[in-house]
């Protein structure tokens, strides 16, 4: 264990070991608070920041933060570390990586930023994050490259696509289709058409797979279905022969994280392995989804590291991104106001933790979506979404969730509306994903201008589209 | 062809209690639109504000015909804003707490979670519903926890003596939805547990999310099924079919 | 006066005047708590959003929130009103106004836009934009145009121009140059090299406007100087033959508020007189510079309207760029977070008004730019000022003010730095001025790729360009 | 050609205190520099909160060799943050605040502001060089304001009879300038004047900002005008030649 000193403004600092240091360097923030974790002051904060500019990159390969004979997440991460991608940095500070990644950002180098990513430990993107400014996190991200496929092409420059989530309190077929129909007539859906099944029931997972299948069979859309089940649950529907096109799994930096939500990394190998079988993308062949979100290690009093101390939000969400990218990604997203107030405290909380990590998860290598949100037990607003939508846009974010009218009726929280996604590709000159673009036009949703016609209720396209409400 | 058949946007209005088919203002929502969405949100929060009335619990128990005495706890959670900010001491008892120790086959807490008004609304109901279907089952004193989070429950079954607990709980309130239960089992209740050790049911609040009826079904079910196996989580699937449509 | 009453949720709430609904309307805001006419809950502001949606436009000529007979800002907006302007939007409401510009917005349709400008008074204005998503503010003020020119010109799609402010505690002609300097190197100074005098001597004013004109004229910058003393020393200025290019002055919404920072209208129309007649500009004529910021008018105590009551923060801001628009400004900019927390309380504040501001300004035809800063007595930092940079950048700001290193040494606090101009225009794909950009080339300063090139201190051009500071 | 003249850096460097050529991380700034802006922005923030201490005040007047009493008062704001966030109450006398009337033609008001330090370091050199230059001009006991507004100076200069007053004021902290001092000049002085009717000299920080004698000289140049004038402010312009280049 390395005890860091720094002084600053006559004051010393001691950082009792990597990880305290990590905490004390992270921006403010509740959860650190609540885990007992954060620095005391601004000075201290900064004081940290310092140290641990100074630290080289190579140190994380060697000190870590959750152990590796405790942790199969460590031991994933260290085992599958590919040194010659590391080679570009490895002789660079964390203070001296952040610059080489705004030098190569200026010149719009993305092969140099997006060639990184196996070579980059989470805790080391985590690092260099704590130093960076809002405006240096979108100038990086925005020129990371992730591209992915299924039946849609994800992370295209200048393209922005979104998830439809058209949940429904009872999985009610009928209310979930007209979601659906809502949002598809709103240009949205060409991320994935994602549901959340209110029950964790199998017979009601195979059921909406069926359901969302059909509706794009039915319409030939280039997009792809998921219901967001427990792993578990959607390899019963994969047993069933059930149409799964992304297996879906929350999950968490450790090994007790994911424990805690009933997963381990061979359930989610095999669940993979059972998706790829199926054959049924078209452009890509990335089978999985996962969802993150700051807070939910603590929130399973599951975020303890070398000698059981606390390790911060910020970095286990980053080792989340080095779970989720073992398994080749669709699509992976923070959900990043959805807990409360207790992880992340206000609009600036989660306006920051949303671009912090959509820069990480970016940084290596995953196709980072974010679910821009707040429930109504913490001090967020529609000013506090726009704003933050309009950075992920700027930063080249690859997807956002939209519900209809924001509202999400079985999750209960608030997230973006299928309105919201077209303000932030109309500012920000942003389409959708291309085949999806080519099918909205086929289907005669798209104006001469390329944006989303606003259709009267008699207009055929709106009439074919609609006829699977019936 | 109805009146409805002719409108597309009323049929997909009809459809959900979504906020489908806004119409738009641009790429933005209509003035209408969004100024409902900030007064349901002004509402919405409040939701998360109201206290837990225990009267109104125990005249709704009553009501519904439930016999079983109601015991009272507190989390070690003060008030709400320290309830909001530190979840673990929503899952403690508070200093002192005495529960009459016995030998039950389950517990039932109900919590306020983050809206008491889902307590208010649907507790009652879905206990009576559930105590229906469970004869012979010997289930302890009911305990209505205030300032509690699901994991409280843990501590609370321990103490009761109960092989599964089953956790009653506020659930976040959404825009359209202040009042929704949400329920927790689980088996072998002890602190430590983890949320893979528990199955839930969720959006119990008739008339859009579940019935008190099909709440009780499926956690009898999933009871049935946990007490056989000694254990519950992500072991245990809740196997009933898929609902019909049309069904919430 | 008409009282106004609105239920919501089964509460009726009474707004007793037109400026108690606006007051009542806004965003929170600490400023408006001060002067005691905030909202008193999230209900109330929301019941008074409902009613002001149902406002019809045309009241705003009749109904007044300052009396026409006591204030000479008031007769000034209705008596230039032009109603043939006003005709596309004459029969909306102001609900309906909002849907009006976001429509125009969506179609791209910057004609329509700001063609309205001489025909909206600025309590419409102001009174749309308090129902106004963040996102709203951004998606319209993007499709709405001012162009205006002296020696550069401003206001161009796709370009963000920037005031180099070299500010220096004693007016030290040395340390001025040396700031100027560093923002040329840097790109910044195409809106104008605008320095705040430390002294407010006529004397001081006139060396300044001599060292900055002198820099300008020895390389030949397409851009103009301004030194922001009080409008009644530069007219001193004026008199001694000074090379003025710009009159400033800040300016308030109120009579009392332009008495209490000591201007009348004749004297800015006297000023305004005098610079044109120098006949200083190449592609334009515009002669005069403003400054305001939301809070001034409180501050004065000069708040008041009709029956002596207090009017919202935000509707008085609006109200001061009724006057400056009289007088064809080349520039006018709001100091977002200038004075401190007694008017905007933290970030959330600051980007939300600093967003309202340009809206407003632009909608009512100013060549808006924006003073993205704060203090250091309020809880704001970088990363709210990345966060509405980026934004107005988005949102198509006219410019932006830039200082060495964000710390203005002699007006104490923090505005942006020269790099973070740098990064605002790379991450947005804006340019600077185009005869400030062609400079730029001349000077050997861009690179290939258009950017503003890091220079080495040896390269030709930095020795071409410090050669005025020896 | 000295090494400093090689090095344009090291050149644009030396002639300000401004943050010049800091260089540049693509188009962001070096780590180090982001750094410490960072560390003077957390000082900054604290100078703010520094209490005003009169002992130190006190001391620093009888060293410079002043010689006029020092009165206390307080503003109607109780504490720092209401202060912050009430300047209406900073710029009234608190309840019961006794002054000695008098007859003067001057009052010195020192206001501890947002920057108390400003104080601490330079308003009893201020002071010093500006009575030196006053003989013969009745000056009225000095006052020692806490959590005050520059606008305090009208009641009291008015409560002490004074023809005109002059609050020295800590000026908002800057990030490299925490200890700047300002100097308000009012002419009949009494509650409701606006700014426009005052003067101001700004930056008073010597060795970065204006030295103690050279505010004292265009303070007492300024009194004399305004003496002759009866009045301050718009009217009243400070008529010195500009500063000489280095000055500062
Ligand atoms: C918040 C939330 C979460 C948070 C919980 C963290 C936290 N501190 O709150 C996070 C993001 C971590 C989460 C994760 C998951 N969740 Co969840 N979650 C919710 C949500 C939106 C609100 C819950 C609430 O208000 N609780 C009330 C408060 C007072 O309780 P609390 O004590 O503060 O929080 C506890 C519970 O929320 C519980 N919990 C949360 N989710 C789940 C899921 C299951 C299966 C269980 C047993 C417990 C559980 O864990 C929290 C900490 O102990 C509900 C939807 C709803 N309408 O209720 C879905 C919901 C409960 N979750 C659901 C699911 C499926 C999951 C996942 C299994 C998803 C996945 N495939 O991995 C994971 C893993 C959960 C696990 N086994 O640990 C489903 C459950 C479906 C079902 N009938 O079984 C729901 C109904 C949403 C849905 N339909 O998708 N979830
Ligand atoms: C904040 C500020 C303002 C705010 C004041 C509102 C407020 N509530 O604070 C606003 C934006 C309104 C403002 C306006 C102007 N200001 Co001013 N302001 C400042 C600043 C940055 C900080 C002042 C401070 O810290 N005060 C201390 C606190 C504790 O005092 P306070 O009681 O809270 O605030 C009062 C004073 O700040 C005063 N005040 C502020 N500016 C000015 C200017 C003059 C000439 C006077 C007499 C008083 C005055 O008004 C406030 C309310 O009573 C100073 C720069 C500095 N380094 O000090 C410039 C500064 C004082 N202002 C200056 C100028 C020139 C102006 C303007 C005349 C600009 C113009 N051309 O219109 C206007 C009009 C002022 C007036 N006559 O009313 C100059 C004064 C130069 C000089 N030696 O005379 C300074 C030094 C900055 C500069 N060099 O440009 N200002």
């Amino acid at each position: 264990m390395t005890v860091r000193r720094q002084t600053l403004g006559g004051h010393t600092f001691e950082f009792a070991s990597l990880s305290d240091l990590l905490a004390k360097a992270t921006p403010a923030r509740s959860g650190d608070v609540l885990a007992g974790v954060a620095a005391e002051s601004q000075a201290q904060r900064v004081a940290a920041q310092y140290a641990l500019a100074e630290v080289p990159l190579a140190t994380f390969l060697t000190e870590q933060v959750v152990g590796y004979d405790e942790d199969d997440v460590t031991r994933l991460i260290l085992d599958t570390h590919d040194p010659a991608a590391f080679g570009p940095v490895a002789s660079l500070t964390v203070g001296g990586f952040r610059e080489w990644l705004l030098a190569r950002a200026a010149e719009r180098d993305e092969a140099a930023i997006s060639g990184l990513a196996r070579g980059l430990t989470p805790e080391m993107v985590a690092a260099v994050s704590k130093l960076m400014r809002n405006a240096d996190l979108v100038a990086v991200a925005r020129r990371t490259r992730v591209v992915t496929g299924l039946r849609s092409t994800l992370g295209l420059p200048g393209r922005l696509a979104s998830r439809l989530q058209p949940n429904h309190p009872t999985d009610d077929a009928v209310g979930v289709t007209a979601s659906i129909l809502d949002g598809l007539l709103h240009g949205s859906g060409d991320a994935v058409i994602g549901i959340n099944p209110a029950t964790d029931s199998p017979a009601q997972t195979v059921a909406l797979l069926e359901l969302v299948d059909a509706v794009i069979s039915r319409y030939e859309i280039p997009t792809q279905s998921c219901v967001l089940a427990h792993v578990t649950t959607t390899l019963r529907a994969l047993e069933a022969g059930a149409p799964v096109d992304l297996v879906f799994q929350s999950v968490a930096g450790t090994e007790a994280g994911n424990r805690g939500f009933g997963v381990t990394l061979d359930l989610l190998t095999e669940a993979r392995a059972a998706a790829l079988e199926l054959g049924r993308g078209t452009v890509g062949r990335n089978v999985t989804y996962f969802e993150t979100g700051q807070g939910s290690a603590l929130s399973a009093d599951a975020h303890h590291g070398v000698d059981g101390r606390a390790v911060d939000q910020q970095t286990l969400e980053c080792r989340a991104y080095g779970v989720a990218r073992h398994f080749d990604p669709l699509l992976v997203n923070t959900v990043v106001g959805f807990i409360g107030p207790e992880y992340l405290y206000d609009g600036k909380q989660v306006v920051r933790a949303g671009l912090e990590d959509h820069f990480c998860g970016k940084l290596l290598g995953l196709p980072m979506g974010v679910d821009v949100c707040y429930t109504n037990h913490t001090d967020v607003d529609g000013d506090d979404t726009d704003t933050l939508t309009l950075l992920l846009g700027a930063a080249g974010c690859s997807f956002v969730i939209a519900v209809p009218g924001s509202d999400d009726v079985m999750l209960h929280y608030q997230s973006l509306s299928f309105q919201d996604v077209l303000t932030a590709r109309a500012v920000l000159d942003l389409r959708p994903a291309p085949e999806f673009e080519a099918w909205l036009a086929r289907m005669d949703l798209l104006g001469d201008d390329g944006r989303v016609r606003e259709l009267a209720p008699d207009t055929p396209a709106v009439k074919a589209l609609l006829a699977a409400a019936r | 062809m109805s009146a409805v058949e002719n409108d597309p946007w009323a049929l997909l209005r009809g459809a959900t209690r979504a906020r489908v088919a806004l119409g738009r203002a641009g790429d933005g929502l209509p003035t209408a639109r969004e100024l409902e969405f900030r007064a349901a949100h002004a509402v919405a929060r409040d939701a998360v504000h109201t206290p837990l009335d225990a009267g109104r619990v125990r005249a709704a128990l009553t009501d519904a015909g439930v016999g079983l005495p109601l015991l009272e706890v507190h989390s070690q959670a003060p008030d709400r804003a320290t309830y909001l900010q530190r979840p673990d001491l929503g899952r403690r008892l508070a200093e002192g707490t005495q529960l009459p120790a016995g030998d039950h086959d389950l517990a039932l807490v109900l919590a306020d979670g983050l809206s008491p008004r889902a307590v208010h609304e649907h507790a009652a109901g879905t206990v009576a519903a559930v105590l229906e279907r469970l004869p012979g089952w010997s289930v302890a004193p009911l305990v209505l926890a205030h300032q509690a989070r699901v994991a409280l429950g843990d501590p609370v079954g321990q103490a009761l003596g109960a092989r599964i607990v089953v956790v009653l709980v506020g659930e976040r309130p959404g825009l359209s939805s202040a009042d929704s239960l949400g329920l927790y089992l689980t088996s072998g209740p002890r602190p430590g547990r983890a949320d893979s050790e528990r199955n839930c049911i969720s959006n119990v609040r008739p008339p859009h999310g579940l019935s008190h009826v099909q709440a009780a079904d499926t956690l009898v079910a999933l009871l049935q099924a946990s007490r056989r196996l000694g254990a519950s989580g992500v072991v245990l699937k809740d196997e009933g079919a898929a609902l019909p449509p049309g069904a919430g």
